[in-house]
């Protein structure tokens, strides 16, 4: 899939409350808007956020977009196991599953998906981008599915930080480039 | 060309609202309208006007019946169960004349129900807002962009009529966040003077009166009499709604809001099977719009109300056809959300011409895609 | 000379003549549908007299919600809204939110007040809302026909109490002026009643004192008017305000409960 | 001596006029009947008025007007 | 033979609620019932019930909400603006499977409107009492007898499907005498015990929970598919209506209710003059009796229904007959009274073929009988 | 030995050992919704603690209305009445009604008992309805996530004070022991908090006192509970409870604003 | 009318509140129930009530009754002025008009109708029996229109009158006698 | 010397047990996280225990039992 990716694109992202899922979701959004594609986000809402799950579906088209709720996503970002395992069995045939490797350490059962683990949390750690996991896993994605470009990413992390906050939108940028470069881990084909 | 913007729609309502020159809110927090408030909370000060949280939504639409009294434009939003509880009082701003915007951001029913979205206030909404002979204009946008668009309508239709507008949303489209290009800000000083408002007569004229009682029958009769006359023009002017593919459609869906969303998406999958299946979405959900789908009778074989709830709008489709159609229904409800492919399944069952009402437990039973 | 008003006696009276009491022009000529000897009918005019002397009619808006005074929207020559039963504290918001310049007063029975409308009173107390609110405590549910109201006293028929207010299982009356002064946003809470020339002077005095709290932007005022409903009690107006006297006024004590200028020192 | 008129399509012959008149000088006409059935107060010696204002703060009619 | 009595529509309900074993009732006073509530305050305390006049509507359905829980038989009663306040409580009962007798003894609306007779409450009671997918059961009495007969009906079939039962009267009905055969009073130790009420488990079985709130969607979607189950049973088995001169008639008259009695007596004029016309009276609003409308569907030629509100019962007739004859309306609002020959003029035209709204303005100018 | 109870530990404490704390019966086993170190959690147990120790969970019905503790009925053992925003007081007198023996509490937060439901809360109290009412007075709206509660601290932020709370506009705080306390049916109100050890204690008395007066039929018994919400003030559960102790108590003095039984000399 | 009445008689009765108007209709209610008719009693209600008019159509019938509320009585009851102006021109030609003569004092202007005007209440006072015109006119309606029998009225007041006040049935009955007996008055022959 | 023992299914980790300890015995378990995500607390010295309950006292999540 590392050729431009064909619209519809269905993402579903989904994590723990605090990991960022719903702000990763939203820069996959104004990537698509800057792109000129249909776009919709729709987070999950409601008690069941509350220090549990967050999920948020991400839908780019180039066409009207019918039901905003992705229930058969072409790409999932699983940021922890319970997420993972919600979701795993919903993403289409050939789809792309990008999971955080330190937080899901799960290895996948489907063979008819593309599987890419990547140590998101702890290279973020190592990499002076604590709490940017989540970006750098949006990088990766770019990397994975090429839904849009590293330029419109960056604009769509201006459109997204605060103005106020200069110094977080270098280190977002700096994340998806990281992320987009970050190769496979091997922990699942060993 | 305005730039875009990405939104939540119920952030969309409260900015319109803004820029329609809406300068009093007034709420009670109520899950999945929240942000709604939490925007106005916010804007309202740096905008020189009130946002103020009532104590009840009882209250809040009586405060909304005092400043739509003194001639201001003024906005409520609530969802299902708040919305029940402000019926008495929109009966009362019926009863008085009284233009205002009113938003339901609907969640699932009966009772404390659930949080997720829902349609199954369409009846609340279009037959009963509260007791009595009267009606409020119904808007059901399907995007966030139309939730921009419509309250503008809302508040000039409100006023040129003198009659309560709700905006029927659902907790997905209040959510859900989609580039939208607002509209200008009005110049509130643009617009016209409400000459039957209590705003102080200043020595300027004789009182005015709001009220809804008439203790004499045959005059509470007049004042209802005349207002269905205000409402025959508006059935006759407002009726609102978009069609897709309909032209030779055998199947014609009708659907609204997010419902209608999710059947555009099985339509243009039942076209791909070579169904000539179509769309028409209310606008208006009253005055419905029984014009457009006159239009398509003479082509429609059958019908296919999509809502998510157990079906009322339905009753509406099937008031408008009158027989001359068989008129099916499918919808889930409770906050579950009907699949596109869900919805397929029973358009192929209505362009074999059954006639069906396929609540959920039958499409389980019978296997329904989900 | 004949006690006769009509007109042409009127013209008899000589032009040059003072007038000590006329009808205040804050009413306008409509024949209230209140009883004969009804409380209601002098506290409105009361509202009606501070108005004229104010000179506020023509910034003033009236709130009637449901009651015997609910038609007061016919009697007041300032614009009037009526109100659904109990939200005239929440239309009164709505009204002075949009109109902070004006005056709005709203004009409440007991059972509208304090049973329906209790988290209304008490909210729009709370919130310091700058209207005045003229309180009719008397006893009951005039307009439909004598039931208990949440004034009503312990032991007292009603249609609704067939057999005395039992406090056991109907509870105990409430007190308003005395539930409100805990709350931090009443300028002003005073009880009064209008049972004699002396006292109507008083209520006036308080009305009045009501209206200028609000034009000055201290907060909520209230003036309970413990008032009497003959038809109801089954009385003679002048009964009535014996029966009044005797069993009202010690549980309700007239005075003052709130006075936030007073508080301060500053009367 | 002041003048008290009482108009008769306002008054209600509730009586409490009378009953607060120091000088008794308040009465209910019982040979009279207005439009809505009541008998309406009049004032039986204008002389003996001392304008004292007594009646018209009770009315709850608005009946009463007093010109000296 | 059981003695009659001379008794207000009001006191029958009162009475006969208290011989169905109702021991509570939680009411706010509104003309034009109050003398249901008087009656009550009055008999409760010495047949060992309670009467407790509620600080408003609000409060009342919900104690009517707790009673019910605590598996009591409850009743609460009301007038149209008391009944919107009680919507949201309606549907948490309905949510939560709450059975109780709801009167809602009808007058003029919108707003606070008046205090004479009217039926505008029809949409409110039938589609939505409040938010969310539910129904309350509505009978529609049309004697002071039926009346006293229905109130049994409506407790029993409460219990049995654990819903709200809706009277649905006006104030011609609460307030007039007629001769009433009162129902004998039932042992109510004889009525089978509510398992599921909240009652104190007393350490004999695990805890009872009353409660509406699913927060995972799917669960909600069950719970209302399943007592939509119970709905469609009800349809099924609960349809009332009584029927007059329809088995020949041509123009088929639906009316409930005070509306009824005086089609009724415009039926008999009609027949004097030669048309054949009939009348259906619904008993029960819903279920709504499209059974009985069917039987007449092969002779009639057209159907008019005559309401004392501006039109809504007739949607309800439209659906049933959908299509296959016309259906007009005819009705006066507010608390204006049809005369009898009013409503023969009505039937005339409906004799004619023609389609027609005959509201009342349209009466007025084509000099109609009043 | 190992901290964790699974099963096999658990076997391997004696069996004579003696349990010095545990959970209350009349909880069930269900895990809360509550956020970590929600004050909601202790004070749940602690009501659970008073039913057992009255030993009357089989003659209890608890009325949980809207607010982060709406699943109560999930937690408790006994019967249990979901109700709807502000009902609390009208479901628990319904049910009280038709159950006079059953002890009957309403467990109820700062918006539902002072904003919606002030109403009901003034009536039950003035009626003397004999419930007991758990009133966890958090300064927020928890479970919709964060907006002013009638109970929020002038210039407290929050989602719907994004300024701080302006008394000006939003009006000022209630206090709700206060203005029950002037009410006649009100048999004890009283106003603890769950910050330490001590006055965990301390709120159990209390609570244990309001099931007790309820039991001897004495009227309305409130006890509220000044309270935390960690996750929409924003602090860490001990930091939450050090701003309470720092802000709320100042303003929400902790004591005994009523006791009917003390009053008579009872106690 | 003097024979039997023809069933369906609608009779409306109006005057002051106080008057008895609406007992005066109960007993007639009663009595054609206790004959075995089909009856309907309506009372005007609401604020209108106080202190101004009642009023209240009374239906006997043999057949079901429809509309309860009487437009075109074929009696009517006056016992006052306004209450008169108001309803006679609604009374059926041929139909029934009593008046009490004392309170409304008019003569009629219908030739069309049957006019019977009594003083009633001077009468009643006259005989011990203030307060009971209302019954008198009852006695007179029983003369003119034959509606009942005497014995049967009898019985409507047992029921009407609560047995705790027996002196008050007794009263009931004289009056119901003396109505029956007074001669139309010939104040309008004149 | 008393045993106290946290269930990890209910305790969230809210540390008010931690906070409390006149001891300081308790602390939260950052090697373990439960179903719900959670750092369990756990008392390091039973022998150090005074049973003095203050840890229970303040669980929310009724997590500690304590027994002799
Ligand atoms: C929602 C609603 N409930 C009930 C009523 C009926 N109602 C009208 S006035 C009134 C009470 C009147 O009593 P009060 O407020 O004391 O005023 P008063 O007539 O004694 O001056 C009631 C219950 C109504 N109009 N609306
Ligand atoms: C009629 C109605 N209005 C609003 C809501 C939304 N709502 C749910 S809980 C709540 C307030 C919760 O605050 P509080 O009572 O203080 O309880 P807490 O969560 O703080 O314990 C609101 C407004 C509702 N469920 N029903
Ligand atoms: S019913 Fe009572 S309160 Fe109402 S107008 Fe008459 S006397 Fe006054
Ligand atoms: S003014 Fe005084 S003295 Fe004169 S009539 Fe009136 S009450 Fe009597
Ligand atoms: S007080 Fe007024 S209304 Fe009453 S009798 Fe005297 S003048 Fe008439
Ligand atoms: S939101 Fe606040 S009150 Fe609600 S459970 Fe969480 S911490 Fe407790
Ligand atoms: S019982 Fe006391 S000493 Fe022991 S662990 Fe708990 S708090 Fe520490
Ligand atoms: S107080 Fe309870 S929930 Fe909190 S950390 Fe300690 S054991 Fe766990
Ligand atoms: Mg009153
Ligand atoms: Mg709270």
């Amino acid at each position: 899939m590392a050729e431009h990716a064909k619209m519809p694109l269905n993402i579903m992202l989904a994590g723990f409350g605090g990991q960022g899922i719903l702000f990763a979701g939203k820069l996959i959004a104004y990537a698509g808007m800057i792109d000129g594609h249909e776009i919709s986000w729709l987070p999950s809402y409601g008690p069941e956020m509350r220090g549990g799950t967050a999920n948020c579906s991400v839908c780019l088209s180039d066409e009207a977009i019918g039901s905003p709720l992705v229930t058969e996503p072409d790409v999932l970002i699983a940021m922890n196991l319970p997420s993972y395992e919600r979701f795993i069995d919903s993403v289409k045939p050939g789809g792309v599953v990008i999971v955080d490797e330190t937080m899901v350490g799960a290895c996948t059962m489907r063979p008819d998906i593309e599987y890419h683990p990547v140590p998101a949390t702890e290279i973020a750690e190592n990499s002076g981008l604590k709490g940017l996991a989540n970006v750098l896993l949006v990088g990766k994605m770019l990397a994975v599915t090429g839904f849009s470009s590293e330029k419109t990413l960056h604009a769509a992390i201006e459109k997204s930080v605060s103005a106020k906050h200069l110094d977080l939108i270098d280190l977002n940028r700096k994340a998806i480039a990281l992320g987009a470069g970050i190769p496979d881990s091997d922990a699942c084909t060993a | 060309m305005v730039e875009k913007v990405l939104m939540k729609g119920n952030e969309a309502l409260a900015e319109a609202a803004l820029r329609a020159g809406c300068r009093f809110f007034f709420g009670y927090p109520i899950t999945p309208q929240t942000e709604l408030a939490a925007y106005m909370a916010k804007r309202m000060p740096k905008a020189g006007g009130v946002y103020l949280q009532a104590e009840s939504e009882v209250a809040a639409i009586n405060m909304v019946y005092g400043a739509s009294a003194a001639g201001a434009r003024v906005m409520t939003s609530s969802s299902s169960p708040g919305v029940s509880l402000k019926g008495e009082g929109i009966s009362y701003m019926i009863g008085a004349d009284l233009p205002a915007v009113i938003i339901n951001v609907q969640r699932g029913g009966p009772g404390l129900g659930g949080i997720q979205p829902s349609q199954a206030d369409y009846w609340m909404a279009t037959r009963a807002a509260g007791h009595g002979d009267g009606h409020v204009i119904v808007f059901a946008p399907s995007t966030v962009q139309e939730m921009a668009d419509l309250v503008a309508s809302a508040f000039e239709l409100g006023d040129r009529y003198r009659v309560p507008v709700m905006i029927l949303a659902d907790g997905m489209l209040g959510q859900m966040m989609e580039p939208v290009a607002l509209p200008e800000p009005i110049d509130s000083r643009s617009l016209p003077e409400k000459e039957w408002a209590t705003n102080g007569h200043g020595g300027k004229r004789t009182h005015n009166i709001v009220n809804s009682l008439y203790l004499v029958a045959q005059q509470l009769e007049d004042t209802v009499v005349e207002r269905s006359q205000r409402y025959a023009r508006i059935k006759d002017e407002e009726q609102l709604a978009e069609t897709y593919l309909t032209e030779d459609a055998e199947v014609v869906l009708v659907a609204y809001g997010a419902a209608a969303r999710i059947s555009r998406t099985a339509v243009a999958k039942a076209r791909e099977l070579g169904i000539k299946a179509g769309l028409i979405r209310p606008v208006t959900l009253w005055p419905f719009p029984v014009d457009t789908i006159e239009t398509v009778i003479p082509v429609a074989k059958s019908f296919l109300t999509v809502e998510l709830s157990m079906g009322q709008m339905v009753e509406d489709v099937r008031l408008a056809v009158n027989g001359r159609s068989p008129v099916s229904f499918f919808g889930h409800t409770g906050g579950v959300i009907p699949t596109p492919d869900e919805v397929l399944v029973a358009i192929q069952k209505a362009a074999m011409g059954e006639q069906f009402d396929l609540v959920p437990y039958h499409t389980r039973l019978t296997g329904g895609a989900r | 000379m004949s006690a006769s008003i009509d007109s042409a006696a009127n013209e008899m009276v000589d032009k040059k003549s003072e007038i000590l009491f006329e009808r205040p022009h804050a009413l306008t000529d409509a024949i209230t549908n209140y009883c004969p000897g009804c409380s209601h009918g002098i506290v409105q005019r009361l509202v009606a007299e501070v108005i004229d002397e104010l000179g506020i009619e023509g910034e003033t808006v009236g709130v009637c919600p449901v009651g015997c005074s609910v038609m007061a929207y016919d009697f007041y020559s300032c614009d009037m809204v009526q109100a659904a039963h109990g939200r005239a504290p929440a239309v009164a918001t709505g009204l002075k939110r949009v109109l902070p310049d004006s005056v709005v007063f709203a004009y409440q029975g007991d059972g509208d007040l304090a049973s329906i409308g209790m988290a209304e009173t008490i909210h729009a107390a709370t919130r310091g809302e700058k209207i005045s609110v003229i309180f009719i405590n008397n006893a009951i549910y005039g307009m439909t026909g004598g039931q208990m109201a949440p004034t009503s006293l312990p032991g007292q028929v009603t249609q609704t109490s067939p057999y005395g207010r039992d406090t056991e299982t109907a509870g105990y009356p409430i007190r308003v002026c005395e539930l409100l002064s805990t709350l931090d946003g009443v300028a002003l809470a005073q009880r009064v009643t209008v049972d004699s020339p002396k006292n109507v002077r008083l209520a006036k005095k308080a009305i009045r004192k009501a209206f200028e709290y609000q034009i000055q932007g201290l907060g909520y005022s209230i003036i309970e008017v413990v008032s009497t409903c003959p038809t109801n009690w089954g009385f003679s107006p002048s009964d009535a305000f014996e029966w009044m006297r005797d069993n009202m006024l010690p549980y309700y004590p007239l005075g003052i409960y709130k006075d936030i200028k007073a508080a301060k020192g500053e009367q | 001596m002041a003048y008290v008129s009482v108009d008769k399509m306002f008054c209600k012959g509730c009586g409490l006029c009378v009953e607060v008149c120091p000088k008794g000088i308040m009465a209910l006409d019982m040979d009279t009947i207005n439009a809505k059935g009541y008998h309406p107060a009049v004032c039986t010696d204008q002389d003996a008025c001392i304008a004292c204002m007594s009646c018209a703060l009770m009315c709850p009619d608005v009946a009463i007007t007093i010109e000296r």
